[in-house]
């Protein structure tokens, strides 16, 4: 297939290479000497826009930040996950399994909820940091945190149990590094009246010759949806 | 195997050398081969082969729940994610009938047209890269940077962000995001400046792209182009125009058009697009200012989503070109076929035709200036 | 006897000198590119990554040799020498300073002062493509064949323009010797430039440095070793000190030609409008003309850095198109003018 | 006058419309598997249409739609995505199993048109649609590669994604997700 004939039309600047090479030599010019400039500054972040990484780790990282999770606690200091399974469901990656166990007498300082988990396993290596267990999690527990250095020597280290789970919890306790409880974004408000306004659906499906058991199959999640806002 | 009785005979083997570029090759974006009979440097025929990361997306999707889907689309193109996001939420809210509050839309035309600069930078750093010129790619590399900040900042992650739900979005824009965005500006226009001042009238760039790889109007609407490839071609064709979702027709911006559909037009056409999405997002975020701070970002929902059954296309302009998904539900839980349309798939199939006459050199400007991305190729 | 020692310590000391400052110059390669590129390049082997180079040629040097399996043996062995060592005699005609008069002798800081140097440099230059092409034949690769070709096409053309440019300053100073033609430049020109070859030949330095970066394969004419369309061209299958070698004997290259450039056009040793040789006493007049003529040279280095990190690279009809049509036309011109003025003003 | 109408004068006469249904605003016609080529010339050609633009083509296997177990409901989500009347063939006793979707776009308008083209399991072999879309290309080689649908005419009808001599066709809704152990043959047997 023929291609299409293209015209070069040049401005004598570009004719003669010379030129414009100069203005690039100075542009690269300027850069060479600012970074140089830089250089010399004392400390590890010396170029404005590299960071050292290990030595340097002034950079701030986002409250938001998906990194490795944890299992909070409360304020008493009583886990709350209550092993319901919504993270483990809702995972993409299938990455989390989950044991139920119940709260025995006397162990209400350990555990917030009448169930927890006995078993809480998270594989890394499955993770895609997606963040969706922490979005289903009714009870803000699973997290995920801010570190970011997920190397590990072995597959084994890269199961986190329940325990590291709880220590990556605590060690971002204390560094103050706990992420704030995330912001459930507005939801539009339900209709006003709802029981006119599924007559009207009802009404505008039966013209549409939409069977009933179509229109009920769609309100049942909706009704559901309502309810779990009301919990929260 | 070659059933191709056109593609024995166009060539005598034995005058010909065969050379195999890629599957790993320093300048092939991703995964792809390309077996290029060549006469000396001049390229006889160009034979691409994809699939090397072929990683069953669409099969996936047939197993994972509708909102289960969102981080593998990610991975779809992983220089810019949020179109895909965006594009495959349009497209399961379509299915279902959802109508997206307006302010979350606003946040996802805001973090869409971002994600469109980052990728139009490393797609135009690639292709410095690819002929030699490595600076210009540091100083876009650096602007990506700070765009990807303000995704990190936004939802916590910076390549892979999963951005948005099924019926609006996760997260409101950070506190921090208006100052954040008014240094990230002169960033981005000082580096696309830097990057004009070494490249586009330098006499070496201008011989090494303009009339490569040159396809007219006509093949490219033939071949499936979209995008910034096909405004090369003198096409004027843009979904945030045509097709306006998001809405996107609120906002004032140009649609750059070239002339002769080569490496240097695609390249210009992307240069003046990041100017142009700097303004989408200004006047975005100028709506989205005066929007009540409290106003929905998520429509009603059921927290398991069960579409109706029925099919449909659903296409987004993302900076590749025409993103589509057509989604076909059988009423369950699981979406029953998900079909990705990635833009380049229909781009790097013409590389043939593309590549036919070129020397070697530029077969491989001729893939970068496509913005080959094999995660979103082979899917 | 005295002669053979000094000129064996001489040839030592040069060699060691040059590795020294090639084996520098891929540290100021490699940090030059980053601060260019805003970034901060190696800096964590000894102060600001200074044995950076030191660390490379220890990984150099133990890896494992591979000959590939079907490689042209001798061939393939041969290549990195015949790279190698043709770079580093060529600047056995290059000068480095003045002289140096010690205990009564007069030892001139050139390895040796041949009547016929530029006509050396050239021979020797093109020694060096057979390192190239018989690298990329030997190596049976098709991305190594390609590199070899394009860099033996492109070395063979631009040595026109080089020797159409040198015969220039032939013109000019009606000699071959380097050291005649670095002596002839002192003083001024025209009253108030100095007296230097780039103002004698302001065309003829164009060309001669465009074809000598041609002729280094440095950017843009790294067509030979172009990563993004042959990987690394003729030494893509070289590992070890093969590559090590080529690569050495690329940095080496640059020094001979930054030296030749220094030499012909810039006045060698000399400063502009004073002349400290009548200051100075033989021996420190000696290490300071050996001074300002590696500034000189260290100078044209950076600007082989410098320029690669801003320039996109030619494709090779291009280099071919601009060596053939481009520099040897103007080269011719450029012989042409000379010839004329010289023929007006004698 | 909307897109169903026109897209029904046009088509209408030669009985090349099976079926039309509409799901959220997208128009899809169901169109004979002979005439598919000729379909789509025409829908390319006639002025009011102008479909100049082949956006996709993909494969669809309805193996699990067409379970016997789920009929009954099926009918009824049929129904609920257009008018149930215009279903007349798949009320017959075996649905054909596959379906080639054609996503075809008018840039004048900016209209979209799916059309659909059923394809029989024992007889899997459509026309090809590169004499008319070069686009046509890749996507019916995958839904080769991905479906085992045949399309003939196609000048290099080899598969795309998965390697030469891979044994299945991955797509197909009885092949499980995991695979069959394909890899493994081909690391040993080489």
């Amino acid at each position: 297939m023929a291609k299409p004939v293209v015209k070069k039309e040049y401005t004598l600047s570009e004719r003669i290479y010379l030129w414009e090479i100069l203005k690039g030599m100075k542009l690269t010019w300027g850069h060479f000497w600012f970074n140089f400039k830089a250089c010399w500054r004392p400390g590890p972040h010396t170029i404005p826009t590299c960071w050292q990484y290990p030595e340097d780790r002034t950079r701030e990282i986002s409250p938001v930040f998906r990194g490795e999770h944890m299992l909070q606690k409360d304020d008493k200091g009583r886990e709350t996950c209550i092993a319901c399974g919504m993270c483990a469901k809702i995972c993409p990656a299938k990455c989390i399994t989950i044991k139920k166990g119940k709260r025995k007498e006397g162990e209400e300082d350990k555990y917030a909820a009448k169930t927890y988990p006995a078993a809480f396993e998270v594989d890394l290596l499955r993770c895609i940091f997606c963040g969706f267990c922490e979005d289903a999690c009714p009870k803000n527990a699973i997290v995920l945190g801010q570190n970011f250095e997920l190397a590990r020597y072995t597959k084994e280290e890269c199961i986190l149990d329940k325990r590291k789970l709880l220590m990556n919890y605590r060690k971002a306790k204390e560094e103050g590094k706990l992420k704030p409880p995330r912001k459930r974004v507005p939801v539009v408000p339900a209709p006003p009246k709802p029981e006119k306004d599924e007559k009207a659906d009802e009404g505008a499906e039966a013209k549409k010759g939409k069977p009933a058991v179509a229109g009920k199959a769609k309100k049942k999640p909706a009704e559901k949806a309502e309810s779990n806002e009301k919990e929260e | 195997m070659n059933q191709n009785p056109t593609s024995q005979t166009s060539y005598e083997p034995g005058n010909y050398v065969t050379i195999n570029i890629g599957p790993s090759h320093p300048s092939m974006h991703g995964t792809l081969r390309i077996a290029a009979v060549t006469d000396g440097e001049t390229i006889v025929k160009a034979d691409p082969e994809i699939g090397y990361l072929h990683r069953g997306v669409e099969k996936l999707g047939e197993n994972l729940t509708y909102h289960q889907f969102i981080p593998i689309t990610d991975r779809l193109n992983y220089c810019s994610a949020i179109p895909n996001n965006v594009s495959y939420e349009m497209a399961v809210e379509k299915l279902m009938g959802i109508e997206v509050p307006e302010k979350a839309q606003l946040i996802r035309v805001i973090m869409m047209e971002l994600a469109r600069i980052a990728d139009h930078q490393v797609c135009i750093g690639i292709l410095g890269v690819d002929l030699g010129a490595f600076t210009p790619f540091f100083y876009l590399i650096i602007q990506r940077e700070e765009i990807y900040e303000i995704f990190e900042w936004f939802n916590g992650a910076r390549l892979t962000n999963t951005f948005g739900r099924i019926g609006g979005v996760d997260a409101d824009l950070p506190d921090d995001f208006e100052q954040r965005w008014e240094e990230l500006k002169p960033g981005v226009r000082k580096a696309n400046d830097e990057t004009e001042k070494l490249l586009t009238h330098n006499r070496i760039w201008m011989d090494r792209t303009i009339g490569i790889s040159a396809f007219s109007a006509e093949d490219a609407l033939n071949w499936g182009f979209t995008g910034p490839c096909l405004r090369a071609c003198g096409v004027k064709r843009d979904l945030r125009i045509d097709e306006p979702c998001c809405m996107y027709d609120k906002f004032k911006f140009e649609v750059p058009v070239g002339k002769n559909g080569d490496v240097f037009d695609r390249y210009i056409v992307r240069m003046i697009e990041m100017e142009e999405s700097l303004k989408i997002i200004d006047q975005a975020y100028k709506l989205y200012k005066e929007m009540p701070p409290d106003a929905p970002l998520m429509a009603r929902v059921p927290k398991v989503i069960k579409p109706p059954a029925g099919e449909v296309y659903s296409a987004l302009e993302s900076p590749n070109g025409e993103l589509g998904f057509f989604v076909k539900s059988d009423g369950s839980a699981n979406p029953y076929r998900i079909r990705i349309r990635p833009p380049c798939y229909m781009m790097f199939q013409a590389l043939p035709e593309l590549a036919e006459g070129e020397m070697v050199a530029d077969l491989i400007a001729c893939i970068s200036s496509l913005n080959i991305i094999a995660g979103e190729l082979d899917r | 006897m005295d002669d053979w020692l000094i000129a064996i310590i001489k040839v030592v000391c040069i060699w060691v000198w040059v590795l020294l400052i090639a084996v520098v110059m891929t540290w100021v390669e490699r940090r030059g590119a980053a601060l260019i590129q805003d970034r901060p390049g190696p800096n964590r082997a000894g102060p600001w990554g200074l044995f950076q180079p030191l660390a490379d040629g220890i990984k150099l040097f133990t890896k494992e040799e591979i000959i590939p399996t079907k490689a042209q043996k001798l061939l393939y062995i041969m290549g990195p020498l015949l790279f190698s060592v043709p770079a580093f005699s060529a600047y056995a005609v290059v000068p480095f300073g003045d002289k140096i008069i010690l205990g009564g002798k007069e030892i001139i800081l050139q390895v040796s002062d041949v009547n016929i140097g530029f006509l050396f440099i050239l021979a020797i230059g093109s020694m060096a493509v057979y390192g190239v092409i018989l690298g990329g034949w030997g190596s049976n690769n098709k991305y190594s064949i390609l590199g070899g070709l394009r860099s033996t096409a492109q070395m063979v053309s631009y040595e026109v323009p080089l020797g159409l440019a040198l015969l220039a300053i032939v013109f000019v100073y009606g000699t071959f010797s380097l050291r005649d033609i670095s002596l002839a430049q002192q003083g001024t020109f025209l009253g108030f430039l100095p007296n230097w070859g780039i103002f004698k030949q302001p065309l003829g330095f164009i060309l001669f440095i465009v074809a000598a970066y041609a002729e280094a394969n440095r950017v843009p004419f790294d067509l030979p070793e172009a990563e993004s369309e042959i990987v690394s061209g003729y030494h893509t299958e070289y590992g070890s000190m093969r590559l090590g070698l080529y690569l050495f004997g690329e940095y080496v290259n640059l020094v001979t030609i930054s030296g030749v450039i220094v030499a012909l056009y810039f006045g060698s040793w000399h400063m502009p409008y004073i002349d400290l040789g009548a200051y100075l006493g033989p021996i420190s007049w000696g290490i300071v003309s050996f001074c300002i003529f590696f500034l000189k040279v260290s100078f044209f280095l950076w600007m082989f850095v410098w320029v690669r990190w801003t320039l996109p690279r030619f494709r090779y009809d291009q280099v071919m198109g601009l060596g053939w049509r481009g520099l040897i036309p103007l080269g011719l011109f450029n012989i042409f003018i000379t010839a004329l003025f010289i023929q007006l003003t004698v | 006058m909307d897109l169903k109408n026109r897209v029904e004068q046009c088509l209408g006469p030669k009985n090349f419309v099976v079926a039309m249904t509409e799901c959220q605003g997208d128009l899809s016609v169901e169109v004979p598997k002979r005439s598919v080529v000729d379909v789509m010339r025409l829908l390319r050609n006639t002025p009011d249409l102008g479909f100049n633009f082949l956006s996709d083509l993909l494969g669809v296997d309805n193996l699990d739609l067409n379970k016997p177990k789920k009929k009954p409901k099926k009918k009824t989500e049929e129904g609920e995505g257009a008018e149930t009347e215009e279903e007349p063939k798949d009320k017959g006793p075996s649905p054909p199993r596959y379906e080639v979707v054609y996503l075809l776009l008018c840039l004048e308008r900016n209209e979209r048109l799916q059309v659909k083209v059923r394809v029989e399991e024992n007889d899997m072999e459509v026309d090809t649609l590169t004499p008319v879309w070069k686009a046509a290309d890749w996507p019916e080689r995958e839904v080769f590669d991905m479906f085992g649908i045949r399309f003939k005419g196609h000048p290099n009808l080899k598969r795309l994604l998965m390697w030469d001599d891979f044994p299945a066709h991955p797509l197909r809704k009885d092949y499980p997700l995991e695979g069959q152990g394909e890899e493994r043959h081909l690391i040993y047997d080489d």
